[in-house]
């Protein structure tokens, strides 16, 4: 029943937190009201996300966005430096493949939404068997150290969040 | 009977063949018979009072206003067309009954006979000239359906058109002349004009009017230099001819001269060039029809000779030369009709009417040899028939006349022009009827059934009649007509015999002259045929194949297709225009101060130009053109913003993206390039007038903003009352829901409408030819896997629910902050959009169970009936009411009935932009496009183990 | 800034016009499109120039720009979409119906028989 | 405190105006394709973002009222520059990039920007 | 307030909004509904024509806004009888489509076919400049959804054209509406002319390029060259029925000029003259080109394309006179040439659906029927304005009405030289497509069956679950063949009632010139609005 | 102070969208016009939110948000018109 109503009740609770950033006011009124958009508008567009997202520890996800928005802030000084003072033939640009373990379609966006938002590095595609990510990066001596980086700062604890 | 119940049995006769025509070919034409004998004796019975002078009308009002009343009278000379007209019109009847072969539809022979009786009876009835101009045209009218009605015969539609061509120019020409004399008169009865003689004259229309009112008569009568449509009209059948071309329709021309001649004539205006053109078409047409092969040919040309004749006694102007005239009148269509249905006789019983074939039918065709050499004799003018009595009162008045000093010219000339028709006259028996009997007549001459040669017969003893007793006989007749074309009282003392004078010498000298001519034929035929001569049909056909194509060249050049063409000449217009306008008004100069150039909208303003010369110069790059598109587009969302109109910017942006998002759809099937394929020549043009408008456009925009309102701008109130009398604090919601949600209504029909189209076309395209073009579709472009890439599919998900929670606020707060139906619509669909682009749009539609036609017509339904809910508030539609509403537990919120409004435009905008999609979607269907199963190309978590 | 707003005006005219003049229907849309760019900023210009002051009713503020034009505008940004939807289905279908999208009529429709390759004017 | 909050948000200004500034600018400076993708997904997401917060720290600081709009955008902003970007790279590697050019994820298989689906059905 | 003002506009709007709703798959029930909107909406349009014929002027204030604030619909002498003429010409040109069998070869055609009527009425009764344009753009896109219906390569090109030079035009018609705003402020016809009475003599550039840019919207909605281009190959390619009704669009056009430059820009205001010096030289033009273009073009379709441009120049010839006299040959003008234009479109198709197609050629004969050749001549001499039909009075009251200005010479010279040219136009197309060929018998009618022959696109599904409804063979040429009848029997009628037509279109003229019972009842007497 | 810091991040803001011109303008290649389309939409909203904060006014929230969803769905759509033809196969 529950299911039914909530076919994924954590998009519920981001859209009652939505709503009521749009309000922009917190009054019981809008509550209620978020709160009925937060079990209507899913039930709309359940059919368009007929699986459903597992998360095993949503605890840790706090955690994981401060590391991420702490990554991004130092990852954007260093590109900034590269943009500004490193000159074009000192760049050294590289793909670099990252096996995954991750299997959740969602886990598997998370982790590349975190590899493109730490700059840097850039999620390019998806292997034909969803078993590999393609990355590039702007500038990378060292191509391996970078797939292990990922690999162990996000993958791994991503793994932990969601299977 | 009313002289316009006499106009209109013919009309009802018209009807009847139609009606009657499967009871059989003697029903139809006792039908006609019938309505033209009652229509006779309705006139008949008029006699005594027209005898005694009276003039018989009759009136109703039709279009008092203009002038054009239907109303009609019967004096002496109405009384004689009427007479001719119906008496002739019964022969024809009878005649045509026995001469149309059973091949020929007789029933729309019968009914454009009677349609043409009837206009003939309308102009010799009408006492409205602006009614007589009516009847006139209908004449043209009938007639061309009676020359073309052997439809076969190429000769018979280039008569046909050219007779209407050369009459209709008459009837044009006439339409002008009439409405100026009406002008002059002051009225357009003829009753009125008659009496206007000397305003008439005197004024300085007289000879601009006269002019155009002759061009008519002479048209119609076929008088020189528009003497050569006759001829051709003799495609028709012979009944026809006998009827239209000799004794009625051609005579319509004379008619009104003689109805006009109390106040047109007598002036040297009229007697110069009425006269003048009578006696060159009399001469002119006998020296031509003298040598005419064609029976009918040579008879129509002695018909426009007699015509001329009649003209030229109109136009001598005198009361004596008018009576001739109307003497001439009767006996030429007494002897002509009789000699056109001898014509018709010998073709359709020797099966040829050529003179060159014919010869020696007297002994094979007695009856026949009788009627034609009695009515020959009486056109030669030989006594003692009706054609020489009128030709030598002719020859009289010819000698009394004066030609600008010259009293002989005109005398000498009539005398020339008789010798002419003596000849063709005697010709027409001599060569038809004496000579050795042949033995290579198309078919076996014999006379015909009493059916055919009656209604000649009948005519020829009336020839002779009044010939032996022209008093008796046509003297009342003759003194009526001359009396109403006079306005006189003349009495004619019409006689066999006047004595030996100058006329009977002249008379005698033409007889002996044509005999002399007659003899001499087979020479001064060779003589003619080795000298030029203009031949006036083949004038016609160049002016007219010339007029044609110069048509063609005129209306291919104002309307050749090109877009490029239509669009300059409207910028051009447009420019032109404009500038003039403004030129010419007093321009009081920029009275507001303007707003200092910040860096930002500088930045903005480069950005703009730059994009936009991007545009033009790469254009041709599609997919490029449209990202440029893109950023114009951010770009005055921007200036929106800047602006202080934060839902323009809303509109226009979210507007945008619903356009590019169509056009790439559509361009996936389109060339993904132009083609270079103006000149430089051309696109140095074409840049000229873009720029050229593109200035005076900015210009004008200059202009407007630097100055100020006139008069303070209805918009004050708006803002003044938009929350007290329209419940919201944005005022361009309050105006679009509210003061102008009229216009909102049917700016949503308009999207709805838009999507029915695009829906409507979509389905012809896949039914027709390009849906099988579509099924063997080969995209051009190489593909690449990535079609619903997780990253996006997963995305979406959360963003497709965020957005419509967005699209939600965007509705409920439109009325007080920006935002409101409209854009919600569009946010709602993006959303969609952005589905349809993560999962496919088949996918996706699966899964979606409102269907978007219902959507519109539910939008556009929804908005109605929030508008028509005032009604049972007694307010007017889309009246608009809002309260605050605090239900228990939650804070007070307002309620507007503009938001029900607002929803239907809502519904509308989102089915509208779907249905669109959906459209589109549906032909990349149709071109291969297949359907996905799963949501996202690959998914792994359905990998199971391994690979 | 009237001087910024209405060169910009005069330049997207100028611009979706020659593209209009071009002889294909994908370039007249694109110039119908700059031409209603340059038109709906015309129309608002109309209720004149002015910087933060939206037609917003708050309590205290006096001053607001005209509301009307804005109103106007957006009706016409919507009709002109719509216009530019039909026009762009339209321009798709003349190009799967005849194979080429040019938008001149072919002689064709004023000749008959003429063939578009004898005259010219295949794809 | 108004002081404090117009020093940090003056501080965030600079901030996001330089980020802004840079990652536009490595549109124009790096190299090819590829490299240029880098530098707006990035620098703009953290200059906007910036600038953002900016806004969200000022208005309370100035009239007492909290809006947060402007967290609403950043999220927006971060939960779509994944997509624009992976979808521009994509649209780089098809456009630009041979397979043999880029190390393939493993034998038999390849990118999913260079295969074709599978799973279709008319 | 009286509803029924919103009538014409409200009820065809939900019948087509009903039909998208309920009956899209449904034939039957969309023509039986349809029809009945229609005749309906002629029962409103006569009842509307006996309010206004007592004289006053009614208004009917949208939202119950006070003018200028809001929008009104106006209803007077001139609006009610174009209403009328629209609803009457729809309902016959409606029979004609069943009969014809055009309403199935494509999607929407009721529907697209009742926006239609709304955006037409709706342009007839607005009182508002602002909303007079959204009208004009309601009647345009069903128009071009009602022009390309039934498909085909040459139909969609000239579509194309129509829609791409319109929309040009919808821009100009906003550009000339800013300008209004921007000096006068206001949008409301009435409130305009009021304000255009006060302008200063001395700040006139502005308003008069306004009246201007203005009038060449009109002029394009009426096609007067140089505006012409987009017509000719449009009602060419139209199908018959939507041609037909098109008769009505070009008269749109003219009645906006006779409204606007009447009441909001009458001659004796400060923008003087500004409209009657290009309006009189582009209506002789426009004459000219139409009758040239019935000798010198090679199609049928065209020919009566060209016909009907002939006939706005006749028009505009008395309407650009802005005088009492002449705008009731106008008014008289409208009426006749919209029945007969329409007729002509009709009999056209008829003659292409028997024929395959419409070239004039000497080998392009039909087969003989006497009832369609009669009707084509009958039609003909209508347009061409020979006796007896209302064209003929037609032209006498735009000569009568023009014989005192100095021009006379112009007008009467190009009406009458162009009319020499039209009958051998027509005489010549007529010749050519009937006369040829001599048939002993008539193809009986019933084997004239234009959409029988080519069955219509019925697809299966519309949407998803949904299944459509195959009338079969819904063609019936008797139907098609009465309906061109019935509005030769209006052609008829204007002839015989020349007189009472006469004068309510004098009495609708003097109205019009003087505005100062329109302008009282909207700007006057607001009691009950907000 | 913070008139500075605003007068800094409008000019830092208004030369980058000069730069994404620059790409606009020179490309090379169509991903790099819709790159710099996508940048100058961020740009453009950094710009809504500066002038906000300039004005003192939370109007432009709406446009700013719109101008975000906007961008995101443009540049996908461009991103699917080179990668496969039909945006919404
Ligand atoms: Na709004
Ligand atoms: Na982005």
């Amino acid at each position: 029943m529950i299911r039914r109503l909530l076919p994924h009740p954590y998009l519920s609770l981001v859209l009652i937190v939505v709503w009521m950033l749009l309000v922009n006011r917190w009054a019981v009124g809008s509550l209620v009201f978020a709160m009925m958009l937060g079990i209507v508008i899913p039930l709309m567009t359940a059919p368009y996300w007929p699986d459903t997202a597992r998360l095993r520890a949503p605890g840790k996800i706090p955690a994981y966005l401060g590391l991420v928005l702490y990554d991004i802030v130092k990852a954007n000084w260093d590109v900034a430096m590269i943009v500004l003072f490193k000159p074009r033939r000192a760049l050294q640009p590289a793909w670099i493949v990252i096996p995954l373990e991750l299997r959740q379609p969602e886990a598997i966006t998370a982790l590349a939404s975190t590899i493109t938002l730490t700059p840097g590095t850039l999620t390019c595609d998806l292997s034909e068997d969803g078993r590999a990510l393609l990355v590039h990066c702007l500038h990378a001596p060292d191509p391996q150290s970078v797939v292990a980086e990922i690999k162990s700062r996000y993958e791994g604890r991503l793994k932990e969040i969601f299977e | 009977m009313s002289p316009a119940l006499i106009a209109a049995l013919p009309f009802v006769g018209a009807l009847l063949p139609g009606l009657l025509i499967r009871s059989g070919r003697d029903v139809a034409a006792m039908s006609c018979a019938a309505a033209t004998f009652v229509a006779l004796l309705g006139l008949c019975l008029h006699i005594p009072e027209v005898m005694a002078g009276e003039v018989v009308t009759a009136r109703f009002d039709w279009l008092p206003s203009l002038g054009l009343n239907a109303s009609f009278r019967i004096d002496g000379l109405g009384l004689l067309f009427g007479i001719l007209i119906l008496g002739i019109g019964l022969l024809i009847i009878a005649y045509a009954r026995f001469y149309l072969s059973r091949h020929d539809p007789v029933g729309v022979f019968y009914t454009y006979l009677m349609l043409f009786q009837g206009a003939m009876m309308g102009i010799v009835l009408s006492d409205n000239i602006l009614l007589l101009l009516i009847f006139w045209e209908l004449t043209s009218l009938s007639s061309f359906l009676l020359i073309g009605y052997w439809k076969h015969l190429p000769e018979g539609r280039q008569g046909a058109r050219m007779a209407l061509t050369v009459t209709g120019l008459g009837g044009l020409a006439m339409i002008a002349g009439m409405l100026i004399l009406g002008h002059i008169v002051g009225s357009y009865e003829i009753g009125d004009i008659l009496n206007a003689r000397e305003a008439i004259q005197a004024s300085p229309l007289y000879l601009p009017a006269l002019l155009l009112i002759l061009l008519g008569a002479f048209t119609k009568s076929a008088q020189f230099p528009f003497h050569f449509w006759l001829p051709h009209a003799m495609a028709a059948p012979t009944p026809v001819s006998a009827y239209l071309h000799s004794a009625t329709m051609v005579k319509a021309g004379l008619f009104l001269m003689a109805r006009l001649w109390p106040v047109l004539s007598g002036t040297p205006e009229w007697f110069y060039i009425v006269a003048t053109t009578g006696l060159i078409t009399m001469v002119l047409a006998a020296l031509i029809g003298m040598f005419r092969d064609d029976l009918k040919s040579l008879l129509a040309f002695s018909t426009v000779s007699h015509l001329g004749l009649i003209t030229m006694l109109l136009g001598f102007g005198t009361e004596a030369a008018a009576v001739a005239a109307v003497f001439h009148i009767i006996n030429h269509a007494t002897f002509k009709a009789a000699l056109f249905m001898t014509a018709g006789i010998i073709d359709h019983e020797a099966g040829t009417r050529s003179i060159a074939r014919l010869g020696g039918l007297r002994k094979l065709m007695p009856i026949t040899f009788v009627i034609g050499t009695i009515a020959a004799l009486s056109m030669a003018g030989i006594p003692p028939l009706n054609g020489f009595i009128s030709k030598e009162m002719m020859l009289e008045e010819a000698t009394h006349t004066v030609w600008q000093g010259n009293a002989h010219l005109i005398s000498v000339m009539a005398t020339i022009g008789a010798v002419f028709s003596v000849c063709y006259s005697l010709r027409f028996i001599w060569h038809v009827f004496f000579g050795p009997e042949r033995d290579d007549y198309p078919h076996k001459p014999h006379d015909p059934d009493f059916g055919l040669w009656f209604s000649p017969a009948l005519l020829v003893v009336l020839v002779v009649l009044i010939g032996l007793a022209p008093q008796f006989f046509a003297g009342w007749l003759v003194e009526a007509s001359a009396a109403a074309v006079t306005g006189a009282h003349p009495h004619p003392h019409l006689a066999l015999w006047h004595g030996v004078n100058t006329a009977l010498l002249l008379s005698l000298a033409a007889t002996v002259g044509g005999v002399l001519l007659l003899v001499l034929h087979p020479r001064l035929l060779a003589l003619r045929n080795a000298l030029w001569r203009p031949d006036a049909k083949a004038i016609f056909d160049a002016t007219t194949l010339s007029a044609l194509q110069l048509a063609h060249r005129v209306t291919e050049r104002f309307s050749n297709g090109s877009m490029a063409r239509a669009f300059a000449a409207f910028c051009l217009t447009v420019i032109l225009c404009g500038f003039w306008a403004f030129l010419s008004g007093n321009y009081a100069g920029a009275v507001r101060p303007m707003l200092p150039i910040q860096p930002i909208p500088l930045i903005g303003w480069v950005l703009l130009m730059v994009a936009t010369g991007c545009m033009v110069a790469f254009h041709r790059i599609r997919l490029l053109a449209l990202v440029l598109v893109a950023i114009i587009g951010l770009i005055v969302s921007g200036c929106f913003v800047y602006l202080s109109a934060p839902d323009l910017a809303l509109t226009q942006i979210s507007v945008e993206v619903v356009t590019v998002i169509l056009l790439l759809l559509a361009l996936n099937f389109l060339p993904k390039r132009t083609i270079l394929e103006s000149r430089d020549g051309k696109r140095g043009f074409d840049a000229f007038i873009a720029t050229l408008t593109g200035l005076g456009f900015g210009a004008l925009s200059y202009v407007v903003m630097r100055s100020d309102f006139a008069m303070p701008s209805i918009a004050n109130y708006m803002l003044e009352t938009s929350y007290k009398l329209g419940g919201g604090h944005n005022v361009v919601n309050v105006i679009l829901v509210d003061f102008r949600g009229y216009d909102t209504f049917g700016e949503i029909t308009v999207l709805g409408i838009a999507a029915l189209a695009i829906f409507a076309l979509t389905e012809t395209l896949l039914a027709g030819a390009s849906g099988r073009r579509l099924r063997n579709w080969v995209h051009e472009e190489r593909r690449a896997g990535a079609r619903h890439p997780l990253l996006l599919v997963v995305i979406t998900r959360l963003i497709l629910p965020i957005t419509l929670v967005v699209g939600v606020y965007i509705f409920l707060r439109g009325h007080n902050l920006p935002g409101g139906g409209f854009v919600a619509g569009l946010i709602v669909s993006i959303a969609l959009v952005s589905q349809y682009m993560a999962s496919g749009f088949g996918w996706a539609q699966e899964r979606n169970r409102v269907p978007y036609h219902a959507m519109i017509g539910a939008g556009v339904t929804c908005a109605a009936v929030t508008g028509l809910g005032a009604w049972f508030a007694g307010y007017p539609f889309l009246t608009s009411t809002f309260g605050y509403v605090e239900l228990p537990g939650l804070e007070k919120f307002e309620l507007a009935s503009a938001m029900g409004f607002d929803l239907g435009v809502f519904l509308c905008v989102v089915g509208a932009v779907m249905l669109a999609l959906n459209s589109l979607s549906r032909i990349a269907r149709q071109a291969g496009e297949t359907v996905n199963a799963e949501p996202m190309d690959i998914n792994p978590s359905l990998f199971k183990g391994d690979r | 800034m009237e001087l910024l707003l209405s060169s910009a005006i005069g330049v997207l005219t100028a611009a979706g016009i020659y593209l209009i003049l071009r002889r294909r229907s994908f370039a007249v849309v694109l110039g119908t499109t700059l031409l209603s760019y340059a038109i709906n900023l015309f129309l608002f210009s109309t209720g004149r120039l002015v910087v933060n002051q939206p037609p917003i009713i708050e309590s205290g503020v006096t001053a607001y720009t005209d509301p009307l034009p804005q109103a106007l505008v957006l009706t016409a940004i919507v009709i002109s979409f719509a216009m530019t939807a039909v026009t762009v289905m339209m321009a798709l279908g003349a190009f799967l119906e005849g194979g080429d999208d040019r938008v001149d009529m072919p002689r064709a429709d004023r000749e008959p028989g003429v063939s578009r390759i004898e005259a010219g004017e295949g794809r | 405190m108004e002081m404090i909050g117009e020093i940090i948000v003056s501080a965030l200004l600079v901030v996001g105006g330089f980020f802004g500034l840079v990652g536009s600018y490595g549109l124009v400076k790096l190299p090819d394709q590829m490299t240029r993708l880098h530098a707006p997904t990035k620098s703009a997401t953290l200059g906007v973002g910036a600038v953002l917060i900016a806004s969200l720290i000022w208005f309370p600081t100035q009239n007492g009222d909290v809006t947060w709009h402007e967290l609403l955008i950043t999220l927006f902003l971060f939960l779509t520059a994944p997509v624009t970007g992976n979808v521009i790279a994509k649209a780089n590697m098809h456009m630009n990039w041979r397979p043999e050019n880029i190390p393939g994820p493993a034998e038999d298989t390849s990118w999913s920007t260079y295969a074709h689906p599978q799973h279709d059905r008319k | 307030m009286n509803h029924i003002l919103i009538a014409p506009v409200v009820l065809p709007a939900v019948m087509g909004a009903l039909i998208i709703l309920w009956m899209r798959a449904d034939l039957l029930l969309q023509r039986v509904f349809s029809i009945a909107g229609t005749a309906l909406l002629l029962g409103v349009a006569l009842y509307l024509n006996w309010m206004a014929s007592s004289g006053e002027v009614y208004v009917y204030r949208l939202g119950n806004w006070a003018a200028p604030f809001g929008i009104v619909l106006m209803l007077d002498r001139l609006a009610a009888l174009m209403v009328a003429l629209t609803a009457a010409l729809a309902l016959a040109v409606q029979l004609y489509a069943f009969g014809s069998g055009w309403d199935r070869k494509g999607w929407h055609f009721h529907a697209l076919w009742q926006f239609q009527l709304m955006g037409v009425c709706g342009a007839f009764l607005t009182g508002d400049a602002f909303n007079l344009f959204v009208f004009f753009e309601i009647l345009l896109i069903a128009s071009y959804g009602l022009m390309i219906h039934g498909g085909g390569p040459m139909r969609l090109r000239a579509g194309v054209q129509y829609i791409a030079y319109n929309l040009a035009g919808s821009t100009l018609f906003l550009a000339a509406l800013g300008v209004l705003y921007a000096v006068t402020g206001t949008l409301n016809m009435a409130d305009m002319a009021a304000r255009v009475a006060m302008m200063p003599a001395e700040d006139t550039a502005l308003l008069r390029t306004g009246a201007v840019l203005l009038m060449l919207v009109f002029a394009i909605k009426a096609s007067l060259v140089p505006l012409h281009f987009w017509l000719p190959s449009t009602y060419a390619n139209a199908p018959g029925p939507v041609a037909a009704l098109f008769a009505i669009m070009t008269k749109v056009g003219v009645y906006a000029i006779l409204r606007f430059y009447t009441l909001v820009f009458p001659q004796d205001t400060v923008i003087e003259g500004v409209v009657m010096e290009l309006l009189l030289p582009a209506a002789l033009f426009t004459l000219a080109i139409g009758q040239i273009g019935i000798l010198g073009t090679r199609n049928l379709g065209r020919l009566a394309a060209f016909a009907a441009i002939g006939s706005v120049g006749t028009l505009m010839i008395a309407v650009s006179q802005f005088t009492p006299q002449a705008t009731t040959a106008a008014i008289y003008y409208i009426i006749h040439s919209t029945l007969a234009g329409a007729a002509l479109f009709l009999v056209v198709d008829m003659i292409g659906a028997r024929r395959g197609d419409l070239w004039l050629r000497l080998d392009g004969v039909m087969p003989g029927n006497g009832l369609i050749a009669a009707l084509f001549f009958a039609t003909a001499i209508a347009v061409v304005g020979m006796p007896p039909f209302s064209g003929f009075i037609g032209k006498l009251l735009v000569l009568d009405a023009t014989r005192d200005t100095p021009q006379a010479i112009w007008i009467w010279g190009t009406i009458l030289v162009t009319s020499l040219i039209a009958i051998y136009g027509m005489s010549r197309a007529g010749s050519l497509v009937f006369w040829k060929a001599y048939e002993f018998q008539d193809v009986p009618l019933a084997k004239m069956s234009p959409a029988a022959a080519r069955p219509g696109p019925i697809p299966t599904k519309l949407e998803p679950d949904e299944h459509i409804q195959d009338l079969g063979d819904a063609a019936s040429p008797a139907l098609a063949a009465s309906a061109v009848g019935l509005l030769l029997a209006g052609i008829v009628a204007l002839t015989v009632f020349a007189g009472p037509v006469t004068r309510f279109a004098a009495d609708t003229a003097a109205q019009l010139h003087d505005p100062s019972i329109y302008l009282g009842a909207v700007l006057d007497n607001q009691e009950g609005t907000k | 102070m913070i008139g500075f810091a605003l007068g800094f991040a409008y000019l830092c803001f208004g030369i980058a969208m000069l730069f994404c011109l620059y790409r606009v303008v020179f490309g090379p290649g169509i991903a790099d016009r819709v790159l710099a389309l996508d940048t100058m939409t961020i740009n453009a909203i950094a710009l809504l939110a500066l002038f906000g904060i300039d004005k003192g006014t939370g109007i432009y929230f709406e446009a700013s948000l719109l101008f975000a969803m906007v961008g995101f769905i443009s540049t996908v759509a461009y991103g699917k018109f080179i990668l496969r033809g039909d945006i919404i196969e």
